[in-house]
């Protein structure tokens, strides 16, 4: 169905058609023949051909450990993978590719920045006399380490609260971000709500009292472009597994002079300059905090993931994913009992849409869906403070990539229909 | 996966609602936040009451309903068998095809028997069953709970 | 070359001609045409076409994020995701599966461990009244932990140190393992000396003080049937890359009560039960420790590794092993100014060989044995506290794998008496 | 890679061995663990030694030895350029081909073009220079190191 019919014709939508044939699992059929609209790409994404197909070479041809060998494997390997940190590097504008860090994940990336802080010397270490300040729409992965860094320093941890409308309320800026706060975290995009936060406003707030500023991007980055240098953040943190990329690697930026004066946190092979059994010096960033074999192939398939996500063009993909949403909001008003969490028009938010439907729970909402063919998440979406905030246990979740079509939002609200019926 | 008779317990559920019992027990599902608070109440060793407050899905609630409708005035250790003989179809991973005495076993609960190919909803089918086990183990003690195991099982 | 001729036939050589068909890259040539003699397995060893058809089927299929989704591709991919846990238990005789840990290295998987014991309450906990006893035989990743840990929590860092041939020095025993030690931490195998250490004797000390044992089974679980139970270890780390798995993925087996008992590491998504702004609490183990995306598609693929492995036979594989290991050793001794670092002889060692060349550098030897198609490593091998009490630079290094052949060391000898003349 | 000229500096270094200096630094190539210890010595802007001493392979030692010939006797801005021009081959990852002027500058350096397509073996080539550079700025201080920068580039 969405292959033949992409749906109404909205102004800045890519050529789907094309797009999706190079994505394998697009094409993949569930429940007897029906064919999958995949509309769960806030949790992770499809990966296209020129990505597989950068894995599979990678293994076939090259693979080898990196860094220290003389051998041919091993100095291909090792140029496809510091080949792979210049292309991340790039994709976020990073003055330096040296300020590029590869984690497993979003979650090592943000672990690695609170373990850092806590472990440094002044004036970066939180310690008990200083603030943490997060905010009430965080993934759990931008609140567990956080918390758990204020459990072990004595730290303070703050956060900002929400709007009804699903957005940050910054109207007490100034009494939650203090002279005593060592570091502002927050997302740049909510994986729940979909809201785009204003960084500008608390990144400002943030320079005035000299505190760091940790950027969550896992949602923004695939899906717009993120530089780093007009973020004016310290640290930027995203997952490859959401932007075309392998499981298994993330990415953390940091400022290079923050990366040179903050002390490691995991230790081992890579990390190092020289160790004695006593006591180890370590290699300069970005390797002082990639310890042990790094994750090669799938940084090198991170690094074809960029490139695809470059070829078609970041703006272009922004826009598309902003038509869907508009067209999706739109569409989804038709539906009697829908209540949208999160901002309601398709200004300053992203491609992810989360509702409840009358009182059907959204697993009930989610599997009937599945049974029609349609993919979405349901649950807290790991962010189970925004449905305390709002009052929920859970919601429905559609969220939206560069190969969604207007015919997918279709067949979403058809299926909600029908789910109406079904629990009626 | 949603047997008529589901949706029937889920929309008209038995038993619903805080009662007086012997003992308490919240669960949570950490998977997708749902969540019960149950409680039992014993005269001797007949289950006198379940009575139970909580927000999930169909499955969950109707899953409940059933266990109240099921539990309710047997003796306990016939009560464990039901439990067990439950648990057993629920991880089946829709490899079990209930026979007739596992319906007599079970009545209406046997129409659990799909939902045991879908592993995420497990959960839900279990959270009130295994808040039951918890409950009856606080108000009648671990011990209690082991003498009245049916025989040939282990708990 | 070695594809046509296996050379030498020993007893208890598997049948590589058909296990090498398995390996794509072991069929391209290197430096224009030559075939390549891949002698680096213990930096990282290559991937059959089963592992690879594997990954490609996860991602071209099934791909999801996992646990927590009720459509057919979440389950699915939790199915394969949790099925390769089983298939890891099944591979290490783990009592439970809910002990197996996903990581992205073994070198996150030994930070892990002394992470979580900085962290826990008594009895478990390090801090400045406690003893950690490690080995000068161990790599860089089961050092620097240990290291950093005494840092932080002001511990005592002990170690065994080394005999002339290459073996722990274990005359003084207890010593070094004293009542005040918490953790014994030790390689199975050494990366650099191939010395398989006495597990018994060390276990035997440390329970009778009562100190946790950490082994490293990096070297040990792609070679040898590694069994945790009768290991009698409370922790046993290795990696997937050195086992004909993904890069990005290590393991941590760990005794059930203990991963009740200690506290987590990184924080974020999965490895909670539920999250309010200002307190959490943790999921059971494994998710306790898997913070955020899993490395899925690695997990994976490391089942399909263990799968293969066991398909041939792990006893088949060491026995394989230890032909080629006795048949290099044997030609090796006939090498003029050669000097093996470590055991001589093939007893109580795995494949890994590591020698000097009178005072030609390895980096020279490596480089020139590359020009010939053979890869070696060259170096320190991340365990430069080896070489200082060898007292030499470095090492080159050849280590053989399943699909090693007898011809391969031939290839090799012929190679370094090429090197001698080169530099003579 | 392995030149004659390389082989040559190998076999019969020059001015190996560690003479007076005005500052001496110990440097460390983390991917093999290769040492140098380098002194250099000032008479003015003139650099009248470069003594050394270390463990390594043929290239970091020829490229010592190459270093010693190429700087001693040179006036600092000079020096500064040859490093400079040694650095750019050796970055290049093969894809400079040494012209005349190059050749001039450099001399037997140049042999070294073959080396820098091997990036695991251009850390070897670099290590004395990069001590040489440190040293110097020790020894007459950063100032008096940017003073003598050559025209048109930067350090
Ligand atoms: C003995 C030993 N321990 C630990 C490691 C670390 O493994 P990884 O680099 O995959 O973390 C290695 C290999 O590099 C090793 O050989
Ligand atoms: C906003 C946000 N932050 C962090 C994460 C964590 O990413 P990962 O699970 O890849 O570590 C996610 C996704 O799961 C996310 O949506």
């Amino acid at each position: 169905m969405t292959q033949t019919h992409p749906g109404p014709v909205l102004p800045g939508l890519l050529d789907t058609e094309t797009i999706r044939k190079d994505f394998p699992i697009l094409h993949r059929t569930v429940h007897g023949g029906k064919p999958l609209v995949y509309l769960d790409n806030a949790a992770s994404s499809h990966k296209p051909r020129q990505v597989l197909d950068a894995l599979n070479d990678y293994y076939e041809q090259h693979h080898s450990n990196v860094h220290r060998g003389v051998h041919v494997l091993a100095e291909e390997a090792t140029a496809l993978y510091e080949g792979a940190r210049d292309k991340v590097a790039a994709f976020i504008n990073a003055p330096s590719r040296d300020e590029v860090i590869f984690t497993k994940n979003a979650s090592e990336s943000l672990n690695l920045v609170a373990n850092m802080l806590g472990w440094a010397d002044e004036p970066y270490r939180v310690d008990a006399r200083t603030e943490i300040v997060i905010t009430e729409m965080e993934h759990h992965s931008n609140i567990v380490p956080w918390q758990l860094l204020a459990q072990r320093t004595g730290a303070e941890l703050k956060w900002f609260g929400l709007t009804d409308d699903g957005r940050l309320d910054l109207s007490d800026i100034d009494r939650i971000i203090t002279e005593r706060t060592k570091v502002v975290s927050f997302v740049l995009v909510s994986n729940v709500l979909g809201t785009l936060n204003p960084v500008d406003r608390i990144v400002r707030r943030a320079q005035e009292v000299g505190a760091l500023v940790v950027i969550d991007a896992s949602q923004a980055a695939p899906h717009m472009r993120v530089d780093v240098q007009s973020l004016g953040a310290d640290f930027v943190a995203f997952t490859g597994h959401k932007m075309c990329g392998p499981t298994g690697i993330g990415v953390l930026w940091g400022r290079q002079e923050l990366l040179e004066d903050l002390p490691p946190f995991l230790g081992g092979g890579e990390m190092i300059e020289t160790v004695t059994m006593s006591s180890s010096t370590y290699a300069a960033a970005p390797y002082k905090f990639e310890a042990g074999t790094p994750p090669i192939a799938q940084a090198v398939g991170l690094g074809a993931a960029v490139d695809y996500l470059s070829g078609i063009g970041m703006e272009k993909i922004a826009a598309h994913e902003h038509a869907i949403t508009r067209y999706a909001l739109d569409r989804l008003a038709e539906v009697p009992d829908l209540r949208i969490i999160g901002p309601v028009t398709g200004e300053d938010r992203g491609a992810t849409i989360s509702f409840t439907l009358g009182d059907i729970h959204p697993h009930d909402v989610g599997q009937v869906l599945d049974e029609q063919g349609i993919a979405v998440r349901v649950g807290h979406h790991c962010a189970r403070p925004v449905c305390l905030r709002y009052g929920i246990p859970a919601t429905t979740r559609a969220s939206f990539y560069l190969y969604s079509t207007p015919a997918e939002v279709d067949a979403l609200v058809t299926g909600l229909e029908y789910v109406r019926r079904f629990f009626g | 996966m949603y047997q008529d008779v589901i949706l029937d317990h889920y929309k008209h559920p038995h038993g619903r609602g805080l009662r007086d019992g012997d003992a308490e027990v919240h669960h949570v599902n950490p998977t997708c936040g749902d969540e019960i608070t149950l409680r039992v109440r014993y005269e001797g060793q007949v289950v006198a009451d379940v009575s139970y407050e909580g927000q999930g899905c169909s499955i969950s609630q109707a899953s409940a309903s059933v266990l109240n409708e099921l539990l309710v005035g047997k003796e306990l250790p016939e009560a464990l068998g039901i439990q067990e003989t439950f648990l057993e179809l629920m991880q089946s991973r829709g490899q079990v095809v209930p026979d007739d005495a596992m319906e007599e076993v079970l009545e209406d609960a046997v129409a659990f028997a799909g939902v045991s190919k879908y592993p995420a909803r497990v959960k839900c089918a279990l959270l009130s069953w295994m808040a039951w086990k918890d409950a009856t183990a606080q108000a009648l003690g671990d011990a209690g709970l082991k003498d009245s195991a049916p025989k040939g099982r282990t708990a």
